[in-house]
């Protein structure tokens, strides 16, 4: 996992793998970040091969937390496998999806 | 050693461990790259990625839930492989639970957790999930194989 | 399930197959990837190169020579991982062999064959082949594993 | 395994792993080559990540194959760990190694 910062938005790169062993660091990453209040976050699963159900947990308590705090989580580039799981668990409608990093980081600006 | 390695025409390994949460990715690529060559399921990415998600699932919960405290207990992992038939078994000693007691996901409101055995149940062809009186549980996966033409040509005359 | 499994700080795996080629690769990268996840071996690519190919050189060497018919017969692979110590242990009961009898190959004129043994020793600390008179054959690959320095912290007042 | 012709030389490129499983396919390929005379070989690693002993052997092999029918083999690309295990060997003093393919190609010409 990959913390960078551009335009004043957050961008998460998350590693291979989003399973239940990197769940739990993603979602504390969040919940630090969203003690700032506003927090633009991306997350980027461009090399995200793999992502379970956990994974998909964590990216729905992520955004949560999020907006919770007037903050807001937008995602860019899921591979198919991440698309198939978003689709069928009607995630697809609950995250603006991007299949672009810079698209998902200028919907902030 | 099990008297099952000697049947011929079909592949069968067996593993045993504690369910400890290091061994998830190594088991589920071992689980894919086998997949990945057999032959009627090597050509199709999406089944592979549904088998590895599926045993994916069946893993963490047998380390999480069926074994809740921090020092593991026993997994035993068999994988079974006919011609178009693909089974994998997760046998425990941990905590049973009632399957038909476990609700659906709310799509429309969807929580942290609660979708992995809505997965599996959604990506393999069998879900099967058995507890005996004296505390074993065991989960089946099952998937079938599509033929190839390779396997129809050798069984039609 | 073992008695062994019981043990507390440390893992073991075992899994049992008939020694296909077709288990090759999926088990490989099971090796490297628990090997991967490891404290004091993760951050050494090169140390999770060398027990990759050593177990490689193993099974393949158990699929082609101790069964060297079509109808390949049971091994019995089995990984302990303590603090500082990584076992393989690979066991057959194929045609058994005197490793004592095997010569270095001469680097001077490489033939096809004959470097599997040499790497698995090169690339181990430790490599042990013995027969018993029931025909079980067990190959043991040993590597240590440096100690990291957050694991000294901790051993130290 | 990926065979391509360029400026008269014939280019293998390997998959990710050289093993035993692999081995075979590239002696037989090399076999068929060599009936031709002359063959002008550049066997490239650029994608493969492992390489073993019957990989190493393998590669002696088609050396020798080509060798006997005038032609010759010259290595591309070969990662750390194919590196290691060539120098172990001494093979980079049999086989001629390049990290560049188009050296390797036109070393031919
Ligand atoms: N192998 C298991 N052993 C014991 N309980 C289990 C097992 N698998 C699932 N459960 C129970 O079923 C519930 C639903 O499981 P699942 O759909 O995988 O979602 P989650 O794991 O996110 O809770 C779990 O919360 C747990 O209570
Ligand atoms: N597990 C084994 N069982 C029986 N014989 C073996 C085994 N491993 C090695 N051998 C014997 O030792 C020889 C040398 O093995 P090795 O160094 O791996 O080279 P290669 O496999 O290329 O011949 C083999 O040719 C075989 O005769």
């Amino acid at each position: 996992m990959d913390v960078q910062r551009k335009d004043g938005v957050v961008v998460i790169s998350i590693d291979e793998r989003l399973d239940a062993l990197a769940a739990p660091k993603l979602k504390e990453t969040v919940k630090k970040m969203s003690e700032e209040s506003s927090t633009k976050l991306v997350i980027d699963l461009a090399k995200t091969k793999f992502i379970d159900s956990s994974g998909c947990g964590a990216l729905v308590a992520s955004l949560r937390t999020l907006l919770k705090n007037q903050g807001d989580l937008k995602i860019a580039r899921p591979s198919p496998q991440a698309q198939t799981l978003f689709q069928l668990t009607r995630l697809h409608r609950v995250f603006e999806i991007y299949d672009n990093l810079d698209a998902a980081i200028q919907s902030f600006v | 050693m099990t008297g099952i390695l000697e049947m011929e025409n079909q592949l069968y390994v067996k593993i045993e461990a504690r369910a400890e949460m290091i061994l998830l990715r190594p088991l589920d690529l071992f689980v894919r790259n086998l997949v990945q060559q057999l032959p009627g399921l090597s050509s199709s990415e999406d089944l592979i990625d549904n088998v590895e998600l599926a045993f994916n699932e069946a893993f963490t919960n047998v380390s999480k839930h069926a074994y809740k405290s921090n020092q593991k207990g026993p997994v035993c992992i068999e994988i079974f492989v006919q011609n178009n038939y693909l089974e994998i078994r997760l046998e425990d000693h941990g905590e049973s639970f009632d399957p038909n007691a476990i609700a659906d996901p709310d799509f429309q409101n969807l929580g942290e957790g609660g979708l992995g055995i809505w997965f599996m149940r959604h990506f393999m062809d069998d879900w099967i999930y058995q507890s005996d009186q004296h505390g074993k549980n065991v989960l089946r996966l099952i998937k079938k194989i599509p033929c190839e033409e390779t396997t129809l040509a050798v069984d039609q005359p």
